[in-house]
């Protein structure tokens, strides 16, 4: 049974030779969407399983902990899992009709399938190195899905998302190296071990800024973010989106992972900082998503502000405040790549993304307005959507926590966010469509175009009106990171299923 | 190149090339060497021949010839899993097993070869796949 | 007296290889140069194998030397070979400066 | 009472599937709806006046304080009976007005759905509640005032509206978190009991002004009042029930609210007062200079707003009376006005003065209707109006302190409003007719419903306040000053002090309003006067700041997303530079062993080759020396790992740094020539971040060799590769057992760098 | 390995390599021709495999033998890699 | 020794991030393999050195010398090949735009940022 | 018979190309550690009398690393080997030798 946590990451690998060796569009198709489904289904299995055990842990290749690979699943991992099963189940379906025909589907799968084996990985394993392995994979994979249409955008797009992550990249190996280097362990859970009872823990503080380098780049916070601007609008909208979801909340991940589990030992310099970038990351995304008139550019810049709110809520520190991070997180991923999809529909229907040539889809498609309404609202913060609990909790644990400048931030930040969703929705959905009466390229969506952003629109709104379960799981999943006991027995020591 | 010399040369290289490659790869758990060195080795013998030949024949032949190798490799190590699950022990763990042959002496075969056999044939096919993608002709 | 032998391989071996390279340096053009980086260092690397063969003496480095040296005297004149060629498919035109500077 | 918020909200969206015939008469659905509502808040004022408030407690998320609280008290009855009251006419009216538009569906959903959220507002005793229904409403209005979509002026306005109450809303948020943190909960019970904490902590005046901020956006009282006027480009009905009854009174009941928690303090009482004066007199002040119908409307509605501040702010119980008492009066002629001035635009096409004139001959009944709710709003007796002026004044001359002042601007203030009103009825119904392109009529009789029902109340409470003032006024005021006292309401005070101010007030405002009509030159000048004191027009200003905001934000982005792709990078290394010197300065205190040694020579040679190749390969101008010296330094560093015992680690090395040459000659031929692009001193500069950064890591490098937090996990795997895995190749026995999984990884990462890889090259019609 | 090498052997070993080394690298750096350089990369190679042999008498490990053997297969790939990308003397 | 090496280290960094901040797309591919190659030669001397002693056990025999840590060597290796992987990627990248803008010069990649 | 003959002709072989592999390198080693440099070099064309590919390589092969030659190119119809010759003296002489060479590599190869 305990096999189940390494499926996460076996699933994609075995659908990467499928895809591989499949030569028929058709198939592929019809395989995609399906196992993403299943791979949905088994995280949501897998999240039952921890609020049963609360974390999970297998050692793979049976070689006990510190000295193989553990694979960790605690309500953290469980609830990233899930989600981000949510958006690739999601962009599976949309990419059957939204991906343009230069791009073959049944490879487009196997990068797809890629990025989800290395996000799994990254989500689910308890290894510091192994930690690197998954990230590479992915990156990898988002290196290929960023080209694939191979326009001279794109790949400029790509040398720079390339260029700038794997400088992150290479930082990352670094603080792996020197983390070794100076506790002899690559186990998370072991080096929460020695470092609680380390006095000497301080000397971290190098490897620290090298990790902290490293996610902040795949995170995208200040300064750390211009490979995101320059790349996410470039590829096909079912690659953006895939990324917008997924790839920088990763980072953010793997942020919290760190600065929770081992990295708690100079909380004076760590938090700080963590909330001076928080700060600077918020407004800067919001204020360049003002500045742009191109959908998918605003979205873009639009993550990075929304990235500051979840590395302010590691910042502040209080369980509180951790919930409302995850919180944000999960909620986030939804929210944004719904937008995306929209945005995607939009250029359907009007071929091109940017805003001043599009106009009246309210009256054309009040189910597009909608569908775009309720993940604008989400990051809007409007109650009772999702987004209004995650930026509800921020403020209030900042404010509890005497925060109160990042506090202010966050509360002008959401001013930004408002104005940018508004931007759009007025010119996209409200204005006539410019130009003497032309309405552009008419199109009616068939259901299932509609429904990759119906689902996720439904999950944003269950998110709010459900929010009791949702905040009670990501404030055991702070809990459980906050006082990270039961994750190191567990891992340490096993657990008897 | 296009050089008889090297051609010439090519023609007994690659063999041997690919004969310490495999070397390399079945040595590898006791001594220097492994999936990945002799991949590389067995990639390089090919390299080496389509310099030789200033085309990189192969391709015109088997134009799927690297990807298949790939597949297959990673098929080998997806078939590494399973002895682990069929003997219910925790996923991919080593399971070994143990023949006396006359002259040989005990020979140990284990899944973790199997494994390395995968990473063999992976690395091979990834060589072939990259020169193959660079030097086509444009 | 073993000793002395094994010593004395390596060090010929590595004068030879040494050879090879004052040869890189002292020699005018590059048909000679390549005249001394073929030959020598290959044979330099023969002397020291032998050196080594017997300073181990075991089967597996006998058979492990016997394919470096035949390695090496299989490669060595295809690399002399290879770079001969191109260079003089440039015509002897050392047009090195022309490709690279702007 | 949660099911009459249910009820609104399913009657709502069931708009979209009534049955045809039924659809038809989707707003008399919604009508009866609000009736039902009316009915039920309305039997239930026994309840209030003799028991305990009703108060239901549903939980949502208790670990937050957020829980669903309704309480039906005195307070929240005078809004449920408003919101829901007025809502009924308001449908009836909006049956009339709305036929001839498309989209008629959505007009309802939102207009109920706000109706269903200000309800929710007044009935919230969960402050984070409260604040979630006051968002909504926020939200809606800005759908229903951007209701012609296809304006720009309405989106403009629409979006105004919500950005300044959206902002006040999130200041407001704040302060309730902030305030709330002091009784750590957001019931408003517990901030009522626990208010002496609340009003003695440090939290009090920030939190104050916080949710002030909130109040004073909603209610739209200066500096942020602009906002209010823009939103006439809302459809009538929409002004009429938002700007009259129920959105813009959410913060007036706000404070009403929170009066016993927060109330009474002399920060409370000076800011309060102080903006509700200038509210009141910049309502009234620009209401005379307006020369349209519904703009006239908008700063009359501004200054009753400023009125209700005021009274709030003062905070005595006979101001909360005139409060409360105002709120209904304002409700009933505004709510009118409104429907009269969307009626005359309906039937002329205009809404300016000027254009109008003469409608008494069309349209008497609605000459008739607007006269008395004028006459209400200029506080003529008999009706509510008068009432209410009179209990002002009263409130007024009791105020605390600042009496006089108030009082005089009250006046002033009051004749203003008695000159509006005089000019408007003149001005739109009296003088010669103008010509209209069709003439105006009075058909469709629902549109007089509405506006008729609420002015024969206003007529008949006026003459018989009496049980107002027990049933309803009586339990709001024990509600908010917490202290029960009769509420006596009569037409006739006697002669006072009170009733000379009113004659006064009238006199002055008839002399203003003949000076206005005959002296036109006079208002001509008023009104030119006006436009250069008061050029700024603060929604111009909103928009100025907007428009400078995105260009600072277009800026900014242009200097950080400048597009030099290297200079990211370069930010990167000098961030990370800088944050590890810091580190390192900080944490010099690690014990290291600087032990320096040559030793073995071998190996510094190989150091000093290893440099020559890097320095090399960094500098030439030629790309195959660079590449080659790449090889060399790759080739060296090989031999290190040789040297510490890594052979499997050299041999691979070896292995891809000639497979990377090979890669880089296989497209070098297709690659360009290297140029000398930059200055010197831009390479300078490069080189010293890049030897920043270098010896920073070779600190780094030596500070993890001699920290040692722990003993190292690999004697495991030495003393279990043989025995347990069956290897003695430790390092293969880690890659292929041990840390497997790893392995997994790396190959697919070469599976997918391949994939891509000849993807990305692959030629057209190639298919793989 | 009953043998004890002499360190000054393995010391005069090491100089002449790291000296051939040092000249066959100044070679590298100074071309004059591309094809000077390969020549000075292939001759490296040699060095390297020189230098491994004599630390493996030194350390007394034949496993390093290991080493040499696949230089001596791969190293001249490189070189030929070299030359054919100079034969097409592409700019 | 272990400074030298931290030196080299250091070397290794200063020409791979001067070579990254040139203008060269190219420049900055070799940038990378140089900053790669630091990083691994970082990880493998963070664990402490030990020469001449290979990590090779000799069947069941308890071995009593002091061995070199296995773990960064096989860290490394991983690291290596995937490294070998990105590069050969960004090259394909680089190789293809170049064939498509005819440009090397990242100054020119101003495109996708405003 | 015919496989001891081909056994004593290949160690013939082995001694001959040793011998000249230490001619060649203690030439070399001697001109470049001399002062003066000898060398009068020149290109040739040599005949080609093998048969096999095998015996072709070889004999590249070992003129490469026989004194003063180096094997440039051989001929697309394997007629020709074209050589780099550093002590050239006269056609005549070397290529006397040359097919000395050629000689014991056929013995072998054929
Ligand atoms: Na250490
Ligand atoms: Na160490």
């Amino acid at each position: 049974m305990i096999t189940l946590v390494a499926l996460p990451i076996l699933i994609p690998f075995v659908l990467i030779i499928g895809m591989l060796v499949c030569r028929s569009d058709k198939l592929a198709r019809w395989l995609g969407p399906v196992a993403s489904g299943l791979l949905l289904l088994l995280t949501v299995v897998l999240f039952v399983f921890v609020q049963k055990h609360g974390v999970l842990a297998i050692q793979m290749g049976g070689w006990e902990a510190p000295f193989g690979i553990t694979l960790v699943v605690d309500y953290l991992s469980a609830l990233m899992l899930v989600v981000s099963a949510i958006i690739l189940f999601v962009i599976a379906v949309y990419a059957l009709n939204f991906l343009p025909d230069s791009i073959n589907i049944n490879r487009f799968f196997i990068f797809f399938f890629g990025l989800a084996m290395g996000m799994n990985g990254a989500f689910v394993t308890g290894d510091v190195f192994n930690l690197f392995v998954w990230f590479e994979v992915m990156l990898m994979s988002s290196f290929v899905l960023i080209t694939m249409g191979r326009s001279k955008d794109q790949l400029e797009g790509g040398i720079k998302y390339l260029a700038l992550n794997l400088v992150g990249s290479l930082l990352f190996l670094a603080g792996v190296g020197l983390l070794y280097g100076k506790t002899g362990t690559l186990n998370m859970a072991h080096l929460a071990e020695i470092l609680k009872n380390d006095d000497q823990a301080i000397l971290m503080n190098t490897s620290a800024v090298l990790f902290f380098i490293a996610f902040g780049i795949k995170a995208a916070v200040f300064p750390l973010y211009f490979w995101l601007p320059a790349s996410y609008h470039t590829p096909n909208i079912t690659i953006s989106s895939l990324f917008a979801g997924l790839l920088t909340k990763v980072g953010v991940y793997t942020f919290i992972r760190f600065f929770t589990l081992f990295f708690v030992h100079d909380p004076q310099f760590w938090h700080q900082i963590l909330l001076v970038v928080a700060g600077f990351t918020m407004v800067a995304g919001g204020l360049a998503a003002a500045a742009h008139y191109e959908t998918r550019r605003i979205l873009s810049y639009h993550i990075i502000s929304q990235i500051g709110y979840m590395i302010m809520g590691l910042g502040i520190f209080t369980p509180l405040a951790i919930a409302g991070a995850i919180f944000f997180t999960l909620h986030n991923m939804i929210a944004k790549t719904n937008t995306f999809l929209v945005s995607g529909m939009i250029n359907k229907a009007r071929g091109t993304f940017e805003l001043k040539e599009i106009g009246g889809l309210f009256k054309e498609s009040p189910l597009t307005a909608i569908l775009f309404m309720i993940p604008a609202f989400a990051l809007a913060g409007v109650p009772p959507i999702s987004g209004f609990f995650a930026k509800f909790i921020l403020i209030k644990a900042g404010i509890e926590n005497g925060n109160y400048v990042i506090t202010a931030v966050a509360i002008f930040t959401a001013m930004l966010t408002l104005y940018s969703m508004i931007k759009i929705w007025n010119e996209a959905f409200l204005k006539k469509q410019p130009g003497n009466g032309n309405p552009g390229r008419s199109y009616s969506f068939s259901f299932a175009e509609y429904f990759p952003s119906v689902l996720l629109g439904i999950v944003s709104i269950l998110m709010g009106i459900f929010a009791m379960y949702v905040f009670g799981y990501t404030m055991e999943a702070a809990n459980q990171l906050i006082n990270p006991d039961l994750y190191i027995e567990t891992v340490l020591k096993g657990i008897k299923l | 190149m296009n050089s008889v010399i090297l051609q010439l040369a090519a023609k007994y290289l690659k063999w041997l090339f690919i004969v310490f490659a495999v070397l390399a790869l079945i040595r590898g758990h006791n001594s220097p060497g492994g999936g990945f060195i002799g991949g590389l080795m067995a990639g390089l013998a090919i390299v080496y021949n389509g310099f030789a030949y200033d085309t990189f024949r192969i391709k015109e032949r088997l134009q799927n010839f690297p990807e298949w190798l790939i597949a297959g490799g990673l098929f080998v190590i997806v078939l590494s899993f399973f002895p682990s699950l069929l003997l219910g022990e925790t996923i991919m763990s080593g399971v070994w097993l143990k023949i006396s042959l006359p002259l040989v002496g005990e020979l140990k075969l284990g899944s973790p070869l199997l494994f390395d056999i995968g990473v063999f044939f992976t690395v091979i096919g990834v060589t072939l796949m990259f020169i193959f993608s660079l030097t086509q002709k444009r | 007296m073993d000793n002395v032998i094994i010593s004395i391989f390596l060090l010929a071996g590595s004068f030879f290889i040494l050879i090879a390279s004052i040869g890189l340096i002292r020699l005018k053009d590059l048909y000679s140069r390549l005249h001394a980086a073929t030959k020598a260092p290959s044979f330099g690397i023969f002397l020291m194998l032998i050196g080594v063969s017997i300073f181990f003496n075991t089967p597996m480095v006998y058979i492990k030397s016997l394919f470096v040296i035949f390695f090496i005297y299989l490669t060595a004149p295809l690399a002399a070979h290879a770079i001969i060629k191109s260079f003089q498919e440039k015509d002897k035109d050392d047009s090195e400066k022309k490709i690279t500077e702007l | 009472m949660q099911y009459i918020l249910l009820l609104f909200l399913i009657s709502s969206l069931a708009i979209f599937i009534l049955p045809g015939w039924l659809k038809k008469q989707k707003a008399l659905v919604l009508s009866a709806v609000q009736v039902v509502a009316f009915v039920y808040f309305a039997a239930r004022i026994p309840e209030i006046t003799t028991a305990e408030a009703k108060y239901i407690f549903l939980e949502w998320i208790p670990a937050l304080g957020l829980n669903f609280e309704f309480l039906l008290d005195g307070l929240t009855m005078v809004f449920a009976l408003l919101v829901t009251g007025i809502g009924a006419l308001i449908f009836l009216y909006a049956k009339a007005y709305m036929k001839s538009y498309e989209g008629t569906d959505k007009f309802y959903l939102y207009l109920m759905l706000f109706s269903a959220a200000m309800l929710g507002l007044v009935l919230s005793a969960n402050l984070i509640q409260l604040f979630i229904f006051w968002e909504l409403t926020s939200f809606l209005s800005y759908f229903l005032i951007s209701f012609f979509h296809e304006k720009e002026s309405a989106r403009k306005a629409a979006f105004q509206s919500l950005y300044i109450t959206g902002f006040g809303g999130l200041a407001m948020l704040a302060g309730i978190i902030l305030l709330g943190s002091v009784v750590d909960s957001y019931s408003l019970q517990d901030w009522i009991n626990g208010a002496e904490s609340i009003r003695q902590s440090n939290f009090y005046l920030p939190g104050l002004l916080l949710i002030l901020l909130g109040v004073f956006t909603k209610s739209a009282q200066f500096p942020f009042h602009f906002w209010l006027p823009g939103a006439m480009q809302a459809p009538a009905p929409v002004s009429s029930y938002l700007h009259s009854a129920t959105m813009v009174k959410a913060g007036v009941f706000l404070l009403a609210r929170l009066s016993p928690v927060l109330g009474g303090t002399n920060e409370w009482i000076y800011i309060i007062s102080l903006i509700g004066v200038i509210t009141m007199l910049t309502g009234s002040y620009f209401a005379i200079t307006q020369t349209d119908l519904k703009g006239i409307l908008a700063y009359t509605t501004i200054n009753a707003l400023g009125v209700l501040v005021l009274l709030l702010g003062i905070n005595t119980s006979e101001s909360i009376k005139a409060a409360m008492l105002f709120l209904f009066i304002h409700a009933f002629y505004k709510a009118t006005l409104f429907m009269v001035a969307g009626l005359i635009e309906k039937k002329t096409g205009t809404r300016e003065l000027s254009k109008l004139g003469g409608l008494v001959k069309y349209m008497p009944f609605t000459f008739v209707i607007a006269l008395l709710a004028l006459l209400s709003m200029a506080g003529l007796p008999p009706l509510l109006g008068f009432l209410g002026k009179e209990l002002i004044y009263e409130a007024k001359v009791q105020s605390p302190g600042i009496a006089s002042l108030v009082l005089i601007l009250g006046v002033t203030s009051n004749v203003f409003m008695v000159a509006v009103s005089l000019f408007f009825a003149r001005k739109v119904f009296l003088g010669k007719p103008n010509t209209f392109g069709k003439t105006p009529n009075e058909k469709g009789a629902a549109f007089l419903i509405g506006p008729g029902i609420l002015v024969l109340l206003s007529l008949v409470l006026g003459l018989f306040p009496g049980n107002l003032g027990t049933a309803v006024i009586k339990p709001a005021l024990g509600v908010v000053s917490s202290e029960m006292i009769d509420v006596k309401l009569k037409l006739w005070h006697g002669f006072n002090q009170v009733l000379f101010l009113s004659l006064l007030t009238v006199f002055l405002g008839v002399v203003l309003y003949w000076a206005m009509l005959k002296k036109k030159k006079l208002l001509e000048t008023w009104r030119k006067v006006n436009s250069v004191i008061f050029s700024i027009e603060l929604d111009e200003v909103f928009a100025w700041v907007m428009n400078k905001f995105v260009q600072v934000a277009q800026f900014k982005t242009k200097i950080v997303q400048h597009g030099y792709h290297r200079y990211y990078i370069l930010t990167i290394f000098v961030f990370t530079s800088l944050l590890l010197w810091f580190q390192v300065f900080v944490i010099r205190s690690w014990e290291f062993d600087l032990s320096f040694s040559l030793n073995p020579f071998y190996i510094s040679g190989l150091a000093v080759v290893i440099l020559g190749a890097a320095i090399t390969s960094a500098v030439s101008r030629s790309r195959i020396v660079t590449i080659i010296s790449m090889g060399v330094a790759g080739y060296g560093i090989s031999l290190i790992f040789m040297y510490y015992s890594a052979i499997d680690l050299a041999i691979t090395q070896i292995l891809v740094e000639t497979l990377t040459l090979v890669m880089f000659m296989a497209i070098l031929q297709k690659l360009p020539r290297f140029a000398v692009l930059s200055s010197k001193r831009t390479r300078l500069r490069d080189f010293f971040i890049a030897l920043s950064f270098g010896s920073v890591m070779t600190i780094l490098a030596i500070k993890a060799v001699n920290v040692n937090l722990n003993p190292t996990i690999s004697d495991f795997f030495v003393e279990n590769s043989y025995n347990k895995a069956f290897g003695e190749n430790v390092v293969n026995v880690i890659l292929v057992d041990f840390r497997a999984l790893d392995t997994l990884g790396e190959v697919t990462v070469l599976t997918i760098a391949a994939t891509g890889v000849f993807l990305l090259l692959k030629t057209k019609n190639k298919k793989l | 390995m009953e043998y004890n090498i002499s360190i000054v052997v393995l010391i005069i070993t090491f100089s002449f390599l790291l000296a051939a080394l040092v000249l066959a690298f100044v070679r590298l750096l100074r071309g004059p021709s591309v094809n000077d350089r390969i020549a000075a990369m292939d001759v490296i190679a040699v060095i390297v495999m020189a230098f491994i042999l004599t630390y493996s008498i030194m350390v007394n490990k034949a496993i390093y033998l290991d080493l040499p053997v696949i230089i001596s297969l791969i190293s001249f790939i490189g070189t030929v890699a070299v030359s054919t990308y100079l034969k097409h003397r592409y700019g | 020794m272990e400074i030298v090496l931290a030196i080299v280290v250091g070397i290794l960094y200063t020409a791979g991030v001067y070579l990254m901040l040139r203008r060269s797309i190219l420049k900055f591919i070799i940038g990378l393999i140089f900053m790669s190659n630091a990083t691994n030669l970082l990880v493998f001397l963070s664990a402490g050195l030990v020469s001449g002693s290979p990590v090779f056990v000799d069947g069941e025999k308890i071995n009593a010398e002091v061995m070199a840590d296995p773990l960064p060597q096989a860290l490394v290796l991983t690291a290596i090949v995937i490294g070998l992987g990105i590069v050969v990627f960004t090259l394909a990248l680089k190789y293809k735009f170049f064939e498509l803008t005819g440009t090397d010069d990242l100054d020119q990649l101003k495109k996708t940022d405003n | 018979m015919k496989i001891i003959k081909r056994i004593y002709y290949t160690l013939e072989f082995i001694g001959f190309y040793l011998f000249n592999l230490v001619k060649a390198n203690v030439y070399i080693a001697w001109d470049i550690l001399t002062p003066k440099i000898h060398m009068k070099p020149a290109f040739m064309e040599i005949p080609v009398r093998l048969e096999t590919d095998f015996g072709l390589l070889l004999f590249s092969n070992l003129l490469s690393m026989t004194p003063g030659t180096i094997s440039m190119d051989i001929s697309e119809d394997k007629k020709i080997v074209r050589v780099h010759v550093l002590y050239y003296k006269t056609d005549e002489i070397m290529l006397n030798e040359f097919y000395k060479m050629q000689e014991k590599i056929k013995r072998i190869t054929s």
